[in-house]
């Protein structure tokens, strides 16, 4: 295993130390609860997210005006102890409640869940949203169901934009939740993620394969098949997306995603295809984001996301912003 | 040693039960790797690290402090899935046996059952969903069983034990429900369930340290 | 060969053009040329960079208000011919000038240095910078000598930043000069990259090898060894730059620069581990960027910049800027 | 054929240096591999690529109108280090035989050294620096001496083909002064030069088409 790391066990705190070094003054840590906040508080409702590490920016590198409050880790891929999250709660709380964005994983849904019952018990207003957008598995309320991937940046950009403007705890949720069902999104991975406390991959894909559908995590795809050509990968994600939510005629923002190992360069030459494919099908482009926001450690492969886009979801998305990983 | 177990003695199955863990450490990750996410080991390996450190301390308590403080700690350092669940379990099985300086037979499957209880509140799973509630339903239903035949002590601990590693050798062919297993085409089956495996590690040595 | 693309050949059009698609009515792009230039011309000096592709966001991430008006993209690791240079001197060059930061590789030197004087045949004041930060490569007026890298990027801040106050193209050459005088970096590579044109890795390192000083298209470095620790990396990294020239007692602007393959996660623990040391040895960090800068394709490694700064430095550096890659 | 050259006997040997270029691409990127960034074989193939899909408007020039285009598209086409000096090669070489519709042996020569002095003058190297030029200076002074001594076109081509092979082979020993193999610790001894190697490639299919 080839890493810039000291020691497996210490990635996730020398990580976010590292992080906070370069943003002095703009990003607090706290120690132990391996939370990156904002140094500044605001008179407001806060809004905080996190999850497993390993995808960064996700999730403290949308931490800043105009997005998080605060971002709780947990160990890689591992979702953050009830009271790691209960110490972003105390620490960015301002009496106007909390919205705790959740990517759709038991253990994130366990872990927030509890996190948020423990601060309730406290008088703290609290409320949650998960974000389920991976359209690769199917929805359900039976069982897991579906994950929570890139699309969470969008939930993250609306929620942060609707709590800056000073809306209630309710309103924040409810821009949420209004987020969160008007987005989807699709991934494909080519090569397998190293994670630092395994020293090796966690699935095979042969010379010529890739998986389509695979989870931030290496979850199991969809389908594995034959290397495809940019063109043909776009074409698959946007089917798959398209298939399952109505974007005829409308306007959206699209976030193609790389996980991690992809050079810019690709994800660029898949933009287009996207771009393209959108125009000829009429759905027009308001706008896009081309980037690693939600990886999966050195990970190769993809993912699309689309958000539609209604008058009130278009202004939050163009509010001000300054995060370490998105900023306007 | 009679069924009368101390702090110390808790504390000392913690240190076997984290031997165990620690020596199938490639299996144990194969095994999330094949169905999860390949950090389950990682996890629960650093949560029983974490607690062998904090040994002598554990030892020096109350046995239900002591449980308190296990949830505490697995909850803390653990996270991920198993963290939320083995924390909810600990401190559910300290209140069960408020105020208790030790453990009597009785005793240890009340906090067998209310570990379970609490897994299944906060994970929303049943029996049969391939998790860890797939080792540790069956052994306290074992464990019951024998308190009702009243056998003896040396039985009891063979049919837990047994009851605890069938149930995570049945979670082989077992279609997920719940965690990342469901993600996979096949519901993970064909693999056992890593958190299953891991729970009977912990049932087998909690049963050897009573059965000597 | 894994790559989100459709044929090797057309990797830097399609990017580009992806690329322009993410940034309609910001960023131009010009077919042919390769070129990816400010929407706006401005009236200044026209700063313009550019090299082979493969380094994304290097050059065009970098085209915006107070940094490029304009980069020009060879193909892949290839320098631009002059005639695509010499495109983008035509499109934004508005009677005041036009600097060309060119990093130091034979090709970069006799492209834009043809560029230059066809530009001058035609009547437009054209200067030129050498940017040559690579402490791996001895310093040499005889041979090819030291290479630019990552450190271009802050010449590029510094630059543009100057021109962005109107100054005169003197001015601007000045400042560029100044930054480059006052820039050292030293890279490692733990893993080659693929060209899309080729399809194989162009050197190969072991399983528990990395390469001290490889450059950022796989040229050989100082030093093959046994895989380091992040606090290692940092030492060897830094050690080699104070060795070459002297930051004691200064201010610095630091650049932990990701080669493209290597995550974020693991640039933040290196960056821990550079802030610790710089401050073990007085050096005070002004400013610091974490990222994938400057790349190349999907190797993984990294390299460590530091500029030395005084006061006009400082304020270049913190001047605002709006580009792809790089906005404050 | 007489030693007397149309264009669209040049646009014939570029076909020749194409198919042998192209033939030889594994060899010539795993030199530029070695010493360089692994490009140059890919620059100049489609370099060349190009030139074939332009032949036939090429053999319809004068041969200094064609000179031109050819340098034109070669400075568009390969970028790099080689599309620049291969450029500014063909650029010179097409002022030195302004106005001529064909070439003779005497020209062909003023042509190659047309080339040879563009080369030094833009990248600033001297024959031994381990560059394209330590196969085309030799091959131009063994051509001088054939014109000198008026041996027979057999006999000069053989001769300039064999400076030219040679050279490029000497280019194993050289330690390199400009480009990319300057970085290599050993300064890419023991390893041809891959610039050479396609020039000798393009002197020798010169020669070729020369010599029937
Ligand atoms: N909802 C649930 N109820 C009970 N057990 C669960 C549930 N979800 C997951 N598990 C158990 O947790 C194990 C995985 O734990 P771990 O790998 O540590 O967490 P994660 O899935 O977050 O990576 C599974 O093998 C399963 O036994
Ligand atoms: N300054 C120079 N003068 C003459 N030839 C040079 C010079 N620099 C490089 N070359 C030649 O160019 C070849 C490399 O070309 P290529 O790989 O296409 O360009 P790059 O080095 O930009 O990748 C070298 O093998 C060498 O023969
Ligand atoms: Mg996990
Ligand atoms: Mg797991
Ligand atoms: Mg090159
Ligand atoms: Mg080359």
């Amino acid at each position: 295993m080839k890493k810039i790391i000291n020691n497996p066990a210490d990635v996730v705190k020398e990580a976010l130390q590292g992080m906070q070094a370069a943003y002095e003054g703009t990003l607090d840590y706290t120690p132990g609860a391996e939370v990156i906040s904002r140094h500044e508080k605001g008179d407001k409702v806060a809004v905080i997210s996190g999850g497993g590490a390993g995808h960064e920016p996700l999730h403290a590198g949308f931490v800043g005006k105009g997005m998080l409050d605060a971002a709780v880790s947990g160990n890689v891929f591992s979702s953050p102890s009830p009271d790691r999250i209960g110490a972003a709660i105390e620490k960015m709380e301002a009496g106007k409640g909390v919205l705790l964005v959740i990517k759709n994983y038991s253990g994130d849904v366990m872990n927030f869940g509890l996190a948020a019952d423990l601060a309730e018990a406290d008088d703290v207003e609290v409320e949650t949203v998960v974000v389920k957008d991976d359209v690769a598995v199917p929805d359900s309320t039976y069982s897991t169901g579906r994950r929570g991937i890139a699309g969470t940046v969008f939930v993250h950009k609306i929620a942060g934009a609707k709590a800056e403007e000073g809306a209630s705890l309710a309103e924040v949720k409810a821009a949420a939740e209004h987020a969160i069902q008007n987005i989807r999104s699709m991934g494909m991975a080519m090569s397998p993620c190293i994670l630092p406390a395994v020293g090796k991959p966690g699935f095979v894909l042969a010379e010529d394969e890739i998986e389509i559908g695979m989870g931030i995590h290496g979850e199991p795809g969809v389908e594995r098949t034959k290397v495809k050509t940019a063109k043909e990968v776009a074409e698959i994600l946007l089917d798959k997306i398209l298939a399952d939510y109505d974007y005829a005629d409308s306007e959206v923002a699209v976030l193609v995603n790389g996980l991690g190992g992809t050079p810019l360069m690709e994800l660029y030459i898949l933009n287009k295809e996207v771009k393209e494919l959108l125009e000829s099908k009429g759905i027009k482009i308001y706008k896009t984001l081309v980037g690693n926001y939600t990886t999966a450690l050195d990970m190769t492969g993809c993912s699309l996301t689309l958000m539609k886009l209604d008058d009130e979801l278009k202004r939050l998305l163009d509010a001000p912003c300054d995060t370490p990983a998105l900023k306007w | 040693m009679a069924f009368e177990l101390t702090a110390a003695d808790y504390a000392e199955y913690i240190k076997k039960a984290y031997a165990l863990i620690h020596e199938n450490g490639d299996y144990v990750t194969e095994l999330d790797l094949a169905t999860g996410d390949g950090d389950h080991w990682s996890n629960i390996n650093m949560g029983f690290e974490k607690l062998v450190e904090n040994s002598e301390k554990l030892a020096g308590m109350s046995v239900s402090d002591e449980l308190k403080e296990i949830g505490k700690i697995m909850m803390a350092v653990i996270g991920g899935s198993s963290g939320v669940l083995y924390g909810s379990a600990y401190l559910a099985a300290a209140k069960s046996v408020k105020g208790k300086e030790t453990l009597g037979k009785k005793e240890l499957c009340d906090v067998l059952e209310a570990m379970l209880n609490a897994i299944i509140s906060r994970g929303q799973a049943q029996e049969g969903f391939k998790t860890m509630i797939d080792s540790l339903a069956p052994a306290v239903k074992e464990y019951k069983k024998c308190l009702e035949e009243d056998t003896d002590d040396k039985t009891l601990c063979e049919r837990v034990k047994k009851a605890a590693v069938d149930g995570a050798e049945n979670t082989k062919n077992m279609e997920a429900v719940r965690g990342r297993a469901t993600y996979q085409a096949n519901k993970g089956v064909g693999h056992l369930d890593p958190g299953a495996v891991t729970m009977s590690y912990q049932i087998q040595s909690n049963m050897d340290v009573f059965n000597v």
